[in-house]
């Protein structure tokens, strides 16, 4: 067993935050991630980090820019931390040798972004990301951090009290994916989970393969609360084979959108006859995938984005880059032909609940990053605001859990503040399949048994049950996982993308049942110890399910428009009913359903809803 | 770093038997073995008619191997043909091979948008990230390797440990002096010296430089173009002031340092960022000389 | 670590197929600089004969012109010279940083000068030696 | 890891060394190659020739310059191909030796020859 003071769970930006800061309060601290750092998927953020930097912006716009761009669903506390920190923690980048763009003076160098009353968004030419992740690796490599570096995290060793606000989370169960040994990790202090985004519960996303929302489904099965799962932010450009962005800034240029009738279908279908390509995201992505459904989508998969009239010259000049991704990635050349676009799953707004310290309901367990949810980004996200996200509440998750004071939280975490219960009919019943609670061979449920063990014998103990579950699904010879999670992925695109309905909801309910009984019976064909994808894949198939099942019930239960999302049945934001978070706790097996109110209660002020208008 | 190998068994009894295993799940796992072989001799002899009937696939040789796996520890190429379509690239294609017909077929990727640099492969001979790269670009039979010169853990994964240790060797972290005095002051930098490193920051530790060049095959210790570029990125950045630059230059005159690059090229020629390593090594070749008069 | 497979010598010697431009230089420039120190080892010897008595060397080198064998080995001395020098030429702007993006053509130009001047050379280096 | 920053290496005064002889060879041997292949062919050589050549100072010491950036240019770059090759250790220290011996051999059985065909250094 691996023993240290702080155990940080995943790389990416928030995870080496996480692990940076916890260092700093001079704790013993370990990652453990499943890909190396360098090839988490904060490496891909090309846009910037919103910060209010200048003397003209303030620390107040920003917060008040975020909850309008939140629709009012953000919970005060939380955007106004993200919000206070971000410069500072933005300037602590630059001073750890970040490559900013610079300006003229030599200052950092900021652009306008959507959403924002100031250009507040700093940036590092188109690869924002990828600079702030290998600067926040370098200064890993500095302090010497131990990383595990490809140990994938099966489980949580968290106690099992019925509430879960008692329980205590002591450590993780990891997989050595190079040796196949299954070790058991021991937290003195506290786990950090920031194990990132959960694209990959569609089968169209702009996120890695690597993002399966492991970090959200084990701590939802240990009993942490998730919270507005269902809001999902979509991107209407990205290439259809692969996922990749188009960003806005081709539409900005003049981009134009087609449908296979060659029409401008922006204007001459009405989706938005003012902003036309211009529109928000969510609104271009509606209206390109309507076109697909009325039969008017090029091989009824896609639409066009044609910047061929801009001309060469103002193409290389501007848009360059993407020239090469549609080359390298479609295998289009973007000066003779238009590009394929359709909308693809970009951001969760939702993920595991956690006060703006980071910590969770459960005591020792703390999630950062884009699988927490504060809530910073209510039911929509703007561009630029997840960077600062990690930075600022990566920080604090990794001091609070090392120690540092950081002052009593003003979210509550759990039912322990005013909540009520909540109710959604469903056509299955959902959650665990099988008898509840059973030790099936797929499960991962997190509670070890016993209270009363103490916590080295709890990690062993889980570790010893993952390990059989690993040694059966390597010997059950079951049906392959790759079947059960494309069928999954698909029913989520199909019902429970940027259109929802009733019954298409209900549709996917269905299809996630099917694919929990396939599930009883999966096996490994790998019989390999040594780098077993397949193991992991299926292992992480059994977390896409979980989730896609939680963003369906959620987007179920929600019976308004509100961000991005939207209700068929229901067009207006209802603010009189649902000024309050969705909340699914796993129960042991089976989902419940409550919500709890959003504060809009500032420091200063309280932010009082607006209309949201285009 | 940090995933340290415990001691395997012996090459040739496999993982599973070395285990104390209960007689019944070993006749289970035979069972399992048994029907995975005919699983896929039934796949190969299906793929084989597919090929046949569909003229628009792409034919791909794997190289696979597995120390643990009876019919896998010696090497071998498999076959697989893949159904085309527009747009494809060397990792869909494998990813589809994976999911459709073998299920054990083992390779890194993850982001699929050349920015994490998990896939870089020797690709028909050459050193790709196979995410971007094209399968229309490239003649039948499709050849993919894992990167030459390092060892082979399983199929396509190679291991890794020694680029990162490289890596890791030109102390690759900004180390200044010269910090400005306000917490929430910036420390400027001009856009000529951000333009001049700009290209190298945009390493994304793939390691099919590493891969391609001949010297650091010959010389294990040689640190090798991504980690001297890595260096370069410090060396050149003005804000570290010039003590740091000093010890930079030290550390990079090492034995096996700068001087070990023969100025091969193919470093620069497979990097799939177009990082142009050769003229970052070369630059500090003579920062170094430059330096070292200064002192004669 | 000794359970992975290590794909040895077969991997490092069946590559050169797949060799570019810069690294068949340095293959090139590598042989060039061993055939040049191994001959001004032998060469020294061979002059040093003069050390015993001037006929001594006299004979010897009028000997060894007179063989046919010996002038083609100097046409191959000529060329892996030359090409040494351009190669080198190549190489030091290199290292200067002086046409980068043309190391290839270089190397290219290098290869056809270095065969020009040979084929041009030739009849002086045999002069003499059937006659 | 990688060792780091063994105590200064010479390395860099090496390598610029190899390139400062090489600029300085082209042009001699350019010369050397042309006087005795074209100028002079190659079987008309004889003892007094050479020693007609030898007793003039430029030419000797010319020469002797050329024996000895040759010899370190070639030694130097045999020395830097092994060590590519990752010789390290006794083996390396083994190359060192050899070459430094197989220089020196190569330098004082030149210079004597030169000697021999300029009858004493050239005044
Ligand atoms: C294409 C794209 C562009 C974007 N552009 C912007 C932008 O311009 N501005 C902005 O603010 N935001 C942007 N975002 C959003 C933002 O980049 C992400 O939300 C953010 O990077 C997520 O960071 P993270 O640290 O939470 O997770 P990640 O960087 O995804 O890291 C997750 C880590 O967890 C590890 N992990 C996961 N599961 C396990 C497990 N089971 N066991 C062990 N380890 C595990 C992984 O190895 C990885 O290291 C963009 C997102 C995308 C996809
Ligand atoms: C005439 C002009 C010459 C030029 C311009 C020249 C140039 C060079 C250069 C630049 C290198 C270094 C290559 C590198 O380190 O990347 C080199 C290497 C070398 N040179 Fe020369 N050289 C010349 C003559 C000679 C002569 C006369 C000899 C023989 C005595 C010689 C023997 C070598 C050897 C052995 C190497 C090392 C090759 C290797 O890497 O294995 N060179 N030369
Ligand atoms: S320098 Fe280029 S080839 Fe080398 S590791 Fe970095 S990105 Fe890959
Ligand atoms: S291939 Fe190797 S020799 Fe130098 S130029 Fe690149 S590092
Ligand atoms: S999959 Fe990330 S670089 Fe190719």
């Amino acid at each position: 067993m691996h023993e240290h003071d702080v155990i940080v769970v995943g790389a990416g930006g928030a995870g080496l935050r996480a692990a940076i800061a916890a260092q700093e309060e001079g704790a013993d601290v370990a990652i453990v991630s499943k890909l190396h750092p360098v090839r988490s998927h904060t490496g891909a953020a090309e846009g910037g980090i919103n910060a209010a930097l200048r003397e003209a912006d303030s620390w107040e716009d920003h917060a008040y820019d975020t909850m309008k761009g939140s629709d009012y669903l953000g919970d005060a506390p939380a955007i106004e931390t993200l919000a206070q920190d971000s410069p500072e923690e933005v300037i602590q980048l630059e001073h750890w040798g970040m490559a900013f763009s610079r300006e003229e003076d030599g200052r950092v160098s900021q652009r306008p972004f959507g959403g924002l009353s100031f250009p507040r968004t700093t940036y590092a030419g188109a690869e924002t990301g990828h600079q702030l992740l290998h600067t926040m690796y370098e200064q890993l490599v500095k302090r010497g951090i131990e990383v595990y570096d490809e140990w994938y995290v099966l489980d949580l060793a968290v106690s099992d009290e019925d509430d879960p606000e008692d329980r205590t989370c002591h450590g993780v169960v990891g997989y050595d994916i190079q040796s196949g040994n299954i070790e058991g990790f021991r937290a003195r202090d506290g786990v950090i989970l920031a194990t990132g985004g959960l694209g990959q519960v569609f089968d169209h996303t702009t996120n890695a393969v690597a993002n399966t929302g492991d970090g959200v489904a084990m701590a939802y099965r240990a009993g942490v609360p998730i919270e507005d799962m269902e809001f999902i932010q979509f991107h209407p450009t990205s290439l259809p084979s692969t996922g990749v962005l188009i960003s806005e800034g081709v539409r900005g240029e003049g981009g134009i959108l087609y449908n296979s009738e060659g029409e401008r279908f922006m204007f001459e279908y009405g989706y938005a006859s003012n902003d036309g390509e211009l529109a928000s995201r969510d609104v271009v992505a509606r209206a390109e995938l309507s076109e697909v459904n009325e039969g008017r989508g090029i091989e009824d998969e896609y639409v066009h984005l044609d910047m061929r009239h801009l001309g060469e010259e103002r193409i290389t000049d501007r848009l360059e880059n993407i020239l090469h991704l549609a080359k390298d990635f479609e295998g289009v050349d973007a000066l003779e032909e238009p590009m394929p676009v359709k909308p693809g799953q970009h951001y969760a707004m939702g993920g595991i609940e956690t006060d703006e310290n980071g910590e969770t309901c459960i005591g020792g367990l703390y999630a950062a990053g884009e699988c927490a949810c504060a809530s910073v980004h209510g039911s929509n996200r703007l561009g630029g605001n997840a960077l600062p996200e990690l930075i600022v509440f990566g920080a604090r998750a990794g001091h609070h859990a090392a120690g540092r004071d950081l002052g009593e939280a003003e979210i509550t975490t759990g039912k322990r503040g005013e909540w009520e219960s909540g109710d959604v009919e469903t056509p299955v019943a959902p959650g665990e399949a099988g008898i509840s609670g059973a030790d099936a061979v797929a499960d991962g449920g997190a509670a070890a048994e016993g209270s009363d063990l103490s916590p080295d014998e709890l990690v062993a103990r889980a570790t010893e049950r993952t390990d059989r579950r690993v040694d059966a699904l390597l010997e059950n010879d079951g049906r392959n996982h790759s079947e059960i999670r494309s069928d999954v992925q698909e029913s989520m695109t199909q019902h429970v993308n940027v259109f929802r309905e009733e019954e298409g909801l209900k549709q996917a309910l269905r299809d996630i049942r099917d694919a929990r009984e396939a599930y009883q019976n999966v096996g490994v064909a790998d019989q390999s110890r040594t780098f077993n994808t397949d193991l992991l894949h299926t292992i992480e198939t059994r977390n896409i399910i979980d989730i896609a099942e939680a963003i369906t019930l959620g987007a179920l239960a929600r019976d308004e428009f509100r961000g991005a999302h939207w209700r068929k049945e229901y067009q207006e934001r209802d603010d009189e009913n649902w000024l309050k978070h969705t909340m699914l706790s796993w129960n042991d097996g089976s989902p419940e359903l409550w919500y709890k109110p959003v504060l809009l209660e500032g420091e200063e002020k309280r932010y009082e809803p607006k209309i949201r208008s285009y | 770093m940090s995933t340290q190998l415990p001691e395997q068994v012996e090459e040739e009894s496999s993982a599973a038997e070395a285990e104390p295993t209960s007689a019944a799940q070993e006749r289970r796992l035979e069972k399992k073995r048994q029907r995975a072989e005919e699983k896929e001799r039934q796949r190969q002899a299906e793929e084989a008619e597919k090929a046949l009937d569909e003229e628009d696939t792409y034919h791909l040789k794997v190289f696979r191997y597995d120390p643990e796996i009876a019919g896998k520890k010696e090497p071998r190429f498999d076959d697989f043909h893949v159904p085309y379509h527009k747009g494809m690239t060397v990792l869909d294609a494998l990813m589809y091979a994976r999911d459709t017909y073998d299920s054990s077929l083992t390779f890194r990727h993850s982001c699929r948008q050349a920015i994490c640099g998990s896939d870089a492969m020797f690709v028909n001979g050459s050193q790709r990230l196979c995410c971007k790269t094209q399968l229309s670009d490239l003649e039948e039979p499709v050849r993919i390797e894992p990167l030459p010169h390092a060892e082979v853990v399983k199929d396509l994964v190679v291991d890794m440990e020694h680029f990162y240790d490289q890596m890791e060797a030109v102390e690759p972290y900004f180390q200044t002096n010269e910090l400005p005095e306000g917490e929430l002051e910036e420390q400027h930098q001009t856009r000529e010296n951000r333009e001049k490193v700009k290209m190298s920051t945009r390493c994304i530790w793939c390691g099919a430089c590493m891969s391609s060049c001949n010297i650091a095959a010959g010389d294990n210790q040689y640190l090798g173009p991504a980690a001297l570029n890595k260096a370069y990125r410090f060396t050149m950045d003005e804000r570290e002031g010039e003590d740091m630059k000093q010890q930079r230059l030290e550390i990079l005159e090492q034995e096996h340092g700068v001087w070990r690059c023969q100025t091969q090229f193919s470093c620069t020629e497979v990097c799939p960022k177009d990082i142009p390593l050769t003229e970052h090594i070369q630059e500090l070749k003579r920062e170094a000389v430059k330096n070292n008069l200064k002192f004669w | 670590m000794s359970q992975s497979y290590n794909r040895g010598l077969i991997e490092d010697f069946g590559r050169w197929r797949e060799f570019s431009a810069g690294m068949w230089a340095w293959v090139f420039h590598k042989f060039t600089g061993w055939v040049l120190v191994g001959y001004l080892f032998t060469h020294i010897a061979v002059l040093s004969t003069a050390l015993q008595s001037p006929d001594a060397y006299t004979t010897t080198i009028q000997t060894l012109e007179g063989l046919l064998v010996v002038r083609i080995l100097e046409v191959g001395l000529l060329a892996v010279a030359v090409f040494h020098i351009l190669n080198g030429l190549r190489l030091l702007f290199v290292d200067l940083g002086v046409g980068l993006e043309s190391q290839d053509k270089s190397f290219y130009a290098s290869l056809l000068l270095t065969g020009a001047i040979v084929v041009a050379s030739v009849p002086t280096f045999l002069a003499g030696v059937f006659g | 890891m990688a060792e780091r920053y063994s105590s200064f290496q010479a390395g860099g005064r090496r390598w610029l060394w190899q390139r400062i002889t090489a600029a300085f060879l082209v042009v001699v041997l350019a010369f050397h190659f042309f006087l005795l292949h074209f100028v002079h062919h190659a079987d008309e050589v004889t003892f007094a020739m050479s020693q007609g050549r030898m007793q003039e100072l430029t030419y000797f010491s010319l020469m002797i310059l050329f024996l000895l950036t040759a010899t370190f240019h070639g030694v130097n770059g045999v020395y830097n191909a092994l060590i590519n090759q990752g010789l390290t250790g006794t083996r390396k220290t083994a190359a060192k030796l050899v070459l430094g011996v197989a220089s020196a051999v190569v330098i004082v059985q030149g210079v004597r020859t030169a000697l021999a065909w300029a009858g004493g250094v050239p005044l």
